[in-house]
């Protein structure tokens, strides 16, 4: 069968093609939305009319066979009308109310997961881990499974003082969103790459793999036409890696994760902040990494009773005191949390007022 | 076909959470790359190991973005996985679809490759995971010709991505959707051919919310904002304070400015004081509302950590208006562009770049001048350079001092 | 006439030799004090006992005529005890309430300033400029002798919202204070510097030369057996001249005066905090500098009239954010008031969160 | 004895503030060095130039430091001050003194110098301004043989200073005076004669007041401090609310840790929340007094601008107890200067060299675990170094917890 005629650099569908005619009539014109469950809101425009929202848990890795169910129930109940969030959740667009509480009650007959709105947890931005991605050390889809899991109750009911936004990557490249969530995870290396002498030549740029190193701890090994690793000041960033294949720095046992929190990205109340490391390591431990999941539960739950409504757990942090954050969770304090890098200068002390503990 | 026996990721089918390994199974039921994607899954998991090469250079002819070229080194034993690249579809503004474009983007993945998808990738296009070189072509012209066009990969300008804005939020500053398919479509060439020194990423918020993390994750970042006052309609405020709103600890005393007051009644705001951080906007929606002049700020440079560090971007144009054809905007990023291309070394951001040059070097570029709501704070250290301009400007004013014996600091 | 005999490395006399009775008796036992006059305060012990302190204004350099004048005023009203500060101005120590108006008329008839103590201004901590530096590139003295008899009102009697700390340095070592003071003037080039190349091999060390500058703009030339500095790197800071005499940077129509603000050194309710540029370049106006002064006057009038009682000026500056001190005080915002040195990236704004002035 | 003509600097003998220039004439009046320095300052108001050479190396014999060479290019022209080298006399703990002591530094200082002073230098020395090299020793046999020493200059230990602490004030935390006093004896031979690669200063305060600048102006910044709660006297409260005082905008609303309240009546303090910021008990001496363990926190490496920018001294031990003879104290000075001795190039104060080599080669070099009262906080980037021993302990750890089955963060 001939194939249609290709065209280039027409760039993507116009989005207005896919908008409902509700959205279409009150575009830019809304006036105020109400969340009727962590599930549900409504959106009302200044004409009165209404969209409701209906959000639904994804696992961003969807088969062609999930998504056309999910167009099937988006044509019972939604003129086919649906769309996906930043976060990678899917939105089922109700312009009938009439169609609501039908496509919920099927919903969950599917067995599909509503939540995820307002002061929860929601879906976690994360990366392709061992699914796709050579650089991965560890799997990002299998964590956020784990994590998700224990911390449910809070995308489909429960509460928090504030959204707490989660973040996995597979390694420091950090695609997605953990360098500023309120809790996330990155998966670290912990040992000096080796180099593949032979194939360097012809594989790598010298100068491009020398920049590539953040603590400059490679240099030209012109003996062998290929570079030397400085092992103490290598810090196992693994951009030597990306941008040579013969270094190489996976290692199964060594290879673990790391724990940050306090980030944020929206400039209420406080400025954006960065995400700031609390556990320096935890094994991989695959299929259900039960250490990071139980961490970072508990780092949720010490928040939730302590924090004040509104405050994100970076603000939080910030009005109580980095040390009161390790008292009052216990999470050991490790020389690893002391920046050491070019930065160091700011995240250091320079007062002799603090708290005991 | 193959049944791979895997113990350790049906782990992952349980529990109330969806299943990313339940949509691999789904897929792999009648496709041989969704298949061995299992079982290869299930190796990494055993081993503790990835098995993915670095990626190779694939793509479709005349573009050079757009395809994550990737090959297992178990192709042997994973025959469905020797080739796996990853095509990245641009999505549309804002993530909106009809059931029918959908159906039809599942049908030609499953003609051409695993039946697995990411909906969506954190840059935001829509990412069809795994496929054969030789289906690229094919593959191409089915989505081209159905309206569908590649994305962004490698040193190029990356998929703009930008949040709902005007399609289902009151809070919105600009027509967020419109701006984000509009620059998309001005920057085709960009997009599809890479010419920079590295990547180039934009994302649009309508507001300080930020719900596309724009000031987090892209180079350049576009945050809707306004200039007029919040206006407020009492009768909601009371209304929120009888539905058991805590007005002064929720409301008044988390306003970082402290530029709000409330005496039980009503509700003041010291506008001019406002920073327009959205805090009580978005705890009292039905009561306040920005009014005036809408716009955006426009902020540089965020990235991840390698190769110094994370950025969040910098505030370099306070506010700009954004309506089409947004001609100010267009011309501003290519500007950015030019200074970025006559100072990058390869695979610097352009925040690295104003890192290295200064920002001086990049603001007299792109033609914006020095104004104190570019940062928090003036420089510590004593170290500052001087144009023979400079020196010769601050002589001419001292000059005129004189004259008129009124200093002008 | 015989030397007497040298000793060595017995230190500095023993404190308490020079401290008064009721000093000794209370030593440590201090129950509270009370400020007076912004020139006198009391202290009293726990004991009940009593110490008056009268603290008077001096210019640092001292000849010894008026040390001497000023021991007989603490011989006749002090039993002999009196103290500098840390600040260079003199206490006199009265332990008799009886001397205390004697000592107090006596000072004036002398006249003696009296003041200091308390929220409003005291003595200028500064460098040695001409009168002894090599390096300075403006007087220091002069400057604070300017400043003061602009500002003595601050000093003598009227009341400021806090301290107001000022500090001058003639060259950007900053011998002193500049770096952490409410408002400070730091003398600065403006110019590369030139090299003497013959003198060069004889009298510097290439190493501590190039390791001198903090923009890496020296570098070696061999073809001279001296250095070279890159003209776009170098930002006139002088350290290279500093460590090579042949290296020269002075210059009479160019060198010039900057201000910085906002600076502080304790901990009371905020952390302390470094002086941050205001106004990059004032020509080099000595015997008056009115220019400096009319600035540094214009900028604590403008704090005194806005900042709430207790603000430092680097407090009140953070409450109110610096666009608007820039606003409220009229000063242009130039260039050189954004960071482009190592650590830019911690000082510029990472939110759309500002004032419009 | 030549007169100058000085028109200049004579504009600066007018107004209320104490001359300078006055008292350089008052020394002229009978001394030829302080004349020609008259004469050379107005020269140099004239020309807007310094003539003072480079510093040449001069001291007394056995020391290397304390004295700071000085000549002027313009020898010729001012003999007087051809050689007009500066002498750093070791001030007394807290700048105490009688008239009798000071006359006679006086008269010596006649004898041989210019008869010009600093009362006192930046760093704290009694600085006498202006000799001859031939008059140095005679000098120093005079001053050293009435119990007067040298102070730091150069590569060595810089002398330390300290506030007036037990001997006027209420707040102080330990005995800051007879510390410094303790130390300056302790360490005569780091501060006469230079052994290290660049200055170190100690400055010693007893409260966060910090009255003598510590943590901005020295390498080893020791600031008093305590452990117990602030204890309140109700009625002294209440007699500064009728004073006038207003507790709550002035007192309470400017804690920084908010831990305060007050109800008009009772002022209460949650001592676990507090700070010790000082701010509370300055404003209100008679009424808040701390009580408890009382010591210090030490701090370091705060330094003017060159090489890298100010730095303001970082908290490496929280709380530390200061009694005679001080040999904790003293023993982690030592382990400091061995550090930097082993770490430093020339020239490198010790912040810079911990900023080069991380503070963890620091802290364990002198035995100091890390805590997180050290920063202000946690790193943000995912570049951390990990030793083996870190790997094994966390590996340990994870062991154990399998065997408990609870786990330790
Ligand atoms: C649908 C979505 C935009 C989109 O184009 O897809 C969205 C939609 C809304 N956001 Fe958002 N936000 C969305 C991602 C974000 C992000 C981006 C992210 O998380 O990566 C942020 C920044 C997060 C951060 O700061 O780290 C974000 C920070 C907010 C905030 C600020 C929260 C706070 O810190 O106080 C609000 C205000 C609020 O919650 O009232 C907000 C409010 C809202 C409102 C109420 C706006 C409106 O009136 O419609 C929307 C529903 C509330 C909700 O979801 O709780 N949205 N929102 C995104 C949903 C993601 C998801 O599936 O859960
Ligand atoms: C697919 C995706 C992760 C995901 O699962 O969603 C992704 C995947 C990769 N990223 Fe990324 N990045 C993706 C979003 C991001 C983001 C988040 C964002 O765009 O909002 C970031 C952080 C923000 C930023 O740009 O800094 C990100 C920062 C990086 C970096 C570090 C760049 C830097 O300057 O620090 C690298 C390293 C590199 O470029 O060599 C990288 C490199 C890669 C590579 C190409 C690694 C490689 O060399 O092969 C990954 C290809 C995986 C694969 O096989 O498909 N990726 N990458 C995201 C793109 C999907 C899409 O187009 O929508
Ligand atoms: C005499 C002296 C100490 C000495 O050993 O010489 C001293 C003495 C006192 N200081 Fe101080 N301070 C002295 C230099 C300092 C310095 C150091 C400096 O300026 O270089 C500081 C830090 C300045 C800074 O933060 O930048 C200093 C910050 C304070 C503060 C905190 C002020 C604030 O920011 O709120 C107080 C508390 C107060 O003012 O109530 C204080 C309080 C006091 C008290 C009330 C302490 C007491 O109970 O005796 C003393 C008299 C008050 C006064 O002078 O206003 N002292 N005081 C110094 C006098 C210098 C002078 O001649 O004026
Ligand atoms: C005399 C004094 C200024 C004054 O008028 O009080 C002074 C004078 C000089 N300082 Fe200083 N410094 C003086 C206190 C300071 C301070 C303040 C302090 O100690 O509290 C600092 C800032 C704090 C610090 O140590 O960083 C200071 C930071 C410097 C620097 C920069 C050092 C650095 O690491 O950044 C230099 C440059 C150098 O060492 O070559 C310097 C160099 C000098 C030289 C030796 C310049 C030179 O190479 O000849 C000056 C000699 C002038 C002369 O002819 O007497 N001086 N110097 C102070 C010492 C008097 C005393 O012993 O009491
Ligand atoms: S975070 Fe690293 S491993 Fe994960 S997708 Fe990005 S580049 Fe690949
Ligand atoms: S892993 Fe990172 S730190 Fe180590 S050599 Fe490679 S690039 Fe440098
Ligand atoms: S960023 Fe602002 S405008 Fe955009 S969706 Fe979020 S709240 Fe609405
Ligand atoms: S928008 Fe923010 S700053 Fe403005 S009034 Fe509301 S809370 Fe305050
Ligand atoms: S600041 Fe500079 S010029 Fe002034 S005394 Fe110190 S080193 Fe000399
Ligand atoms: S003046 Fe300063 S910046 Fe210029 S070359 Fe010398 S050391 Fe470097
Ligand atoms: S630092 Fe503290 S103890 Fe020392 S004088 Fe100042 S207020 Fe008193
Ligand atoms: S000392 Fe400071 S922190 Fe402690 S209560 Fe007083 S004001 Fe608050």
């Amino acid at each position: 069968m001939a194939l249609p005629e290709r065209k280039t650099d027409i760039g993507p569908p116009h989005y207005k093609q896919f908008i409902p005619p509700v959205v279409e009539k009150n575009y830019g014109k809304w006036k105020y939305h109400e969340v009727m469950t962590p599930g549900t809101m409504v959106h009302v425009g200044e004409s009165g009319d209404k969209l409701w929202t209906v959000r639904v848990a994804s696992p961003r890795i969807l088969s062609t066979t999930t998504i056309r169910e999910i167009c099937d129930l988006a044509e019972k109940f939604c003129g086919g009308y649906l769309r996906f969030t930043t976060r990678n959740n899917v939105e089922f667009l109700v312009s009938d109310e009439k169609n609501l509480e039908p496509l919920k009650k099927e919903l969950s007959a599917k067995g599909y997961k509503m939540g995820g709105i307002g002061p929860g947890i929601t879906n976690v931005v994360h990366t392709q881990g061992w699914v796709h991605c050579h650089s991965a050390c560890t799997d990002a889809s299998g964590l956020v499974k784990s994590m998700m899991d224990e911390l449910y109750e809070y995308f489909e009911s429960k509460r928090l003082p504030n959204k707490v936004r989660l973040a996995v990557a597979c390694c420091v490249n950090m695609c997605g969103a953990v360098h500023c969530s309120d809790i996330a995870v990155v998966a670290v290396h912990t040992k000096v790459p080796t180099i593949n002498h032979e194939n360097f030549k012809n594989m790598c740029e010298l100068p491009t793999v020398i920049g590539s190193c953040p603590t400059r701890a490679i240099s030209p090994d012109p003996a062998q036409k290929s570079v030397k690793i400085n092992p103490d000041k290598c810090m196992y960033c693994g951009n030597c890696f990306t941008v040579c294949p013969p270094i190489s720095i996976k290692n199964p046992e060594r290879d673990g994760i790391a724990i940050v929190v306090g980030g944020k990205v929206n400039s209420l109340r406080s400025n954006p902040k960065f995400s700031k490391l609390v556990i320096p390591y935890i094994s991989n431990e695959p299929p259900r990494w039960p250490k990071v999941v139980a961490a970072i539960k508990h780092i949720v739950e010490v928040y939730a009773s302590h924090a004040r409504k509104h405050e994100r757990i970076g603000e939080w942090i910030e009005r109580i005191g980095w040390e009161r954050f390790f008292s009052l969770t216990g999470i050991d304090f490790t020389f690893q949390s002391i920046d050491d890098f070019t930065f160091m200068r700011d995240t250091l002390r320079t007062a002799s007022t603090f708290k005991w503990s | 076909m193959k049944k791979y026996n895997t113990p350790l990721i049906d782990e992952l089918e349980k529990g109330p959470w969806p299943s990313f390994v339940t949509e691999m199974k789904k897929a792999a039921k009648n496709n041989e790359m969704a298949n061995d994607a299992v079982g290869h899954l299930e190796k990494c998991y055993e081993t503790k190991l990835g098995y993915w090469k670095h990626g190779g250079i694939v793509g479709v002819l005349g573009y050079g973005g757009g395809i994550i070229g990737r090959y297992s080194e178990l192709g042997e034993e994973f025959p469905g996985v020797a080739h796996f690249h990853t095509v990245r579809l641009n999505q549309p503004s804002g993530f909106f679809y009809t059931s029918k474009a959908l159906k039809e983007i599942c049908d030609i993945w499953d003609k051409y490759g695993s039946g697995l998808t990411n909906m969506h990738g954190s840059t935001g296009d829509l990412v069809l995971l795994g496929t054969k070189t030789d289906a690229l072509e094919a593959l191409f012209a089915e989505y081209s010709s159905r309206g569908w066009d590649l994305g962004g990969s490698g040193s190029d300008l990356r998929t703009p991505s930008c949040c709902v804005g005007p399609g289902r939020c009151e809070w919105t500053n600009y027509d967020t959707l419109d701006l984000c398919n509009n620059l998309t479509q001005e920057f085709q060439d960009e997009l599809h051919r890479p010419m920079f020194s590295y990547k180039f990423k934009i994302k649009a918020a309508g507001c300080a919310c930020d719900c596309v993390a724009s000031i987090a994750r892209s180079d350049l970042s576009i945050i809707g904002t306004w200039k007029g006052d919040i206006q407020i309609d009492q009768d909601e405020v009371k209304k929120y304070a009888s539905k058991g709103m805590d007005i002064m600890s929720e409301i008044v005393s988390m306003c970082p400015t402290q530029c709000m007051s409330y005496d039980g009644k009503e509700l003041k705001i010291e506008n001019s004081e406002c920073s327009r951080c959205m805090h009580c906007i978005t705890r009292m929606t039905k009561a306040l509302r920005p009014s005036g002049e809408r716009g955006a700020t426009l902020c540089i440079g965020s990235k991840a950590p390698i190769v110094v560090g994370s950025l969040l971007s910098w505030v370099i144009v306070p506010f700009i208006k954004l309506e089409p054809p947004y001609t100010e905007l267009k011309d501003l990023i290519r500007k950015m562009w030019d200074w970025w291309d006559d100072n990058a070394k390869p695979r610097e951001r352009i925040g690295e770049v104003i890192e290295m040059k200064g920002m001086r070097s990049f603001l007299e570029a792109i033609g914006v001048p020095p104004q104190p709501q570019q940062i928090r704070e003036p420089r510590k250290d004593p170290f500052m350079f001087y144009t023979e301009e400079d020196i010769a400007a601050y002589k001419a004013k001292e000059a005129e001092e004189k004259k008129t014996g009124v200093y002008k600091f």
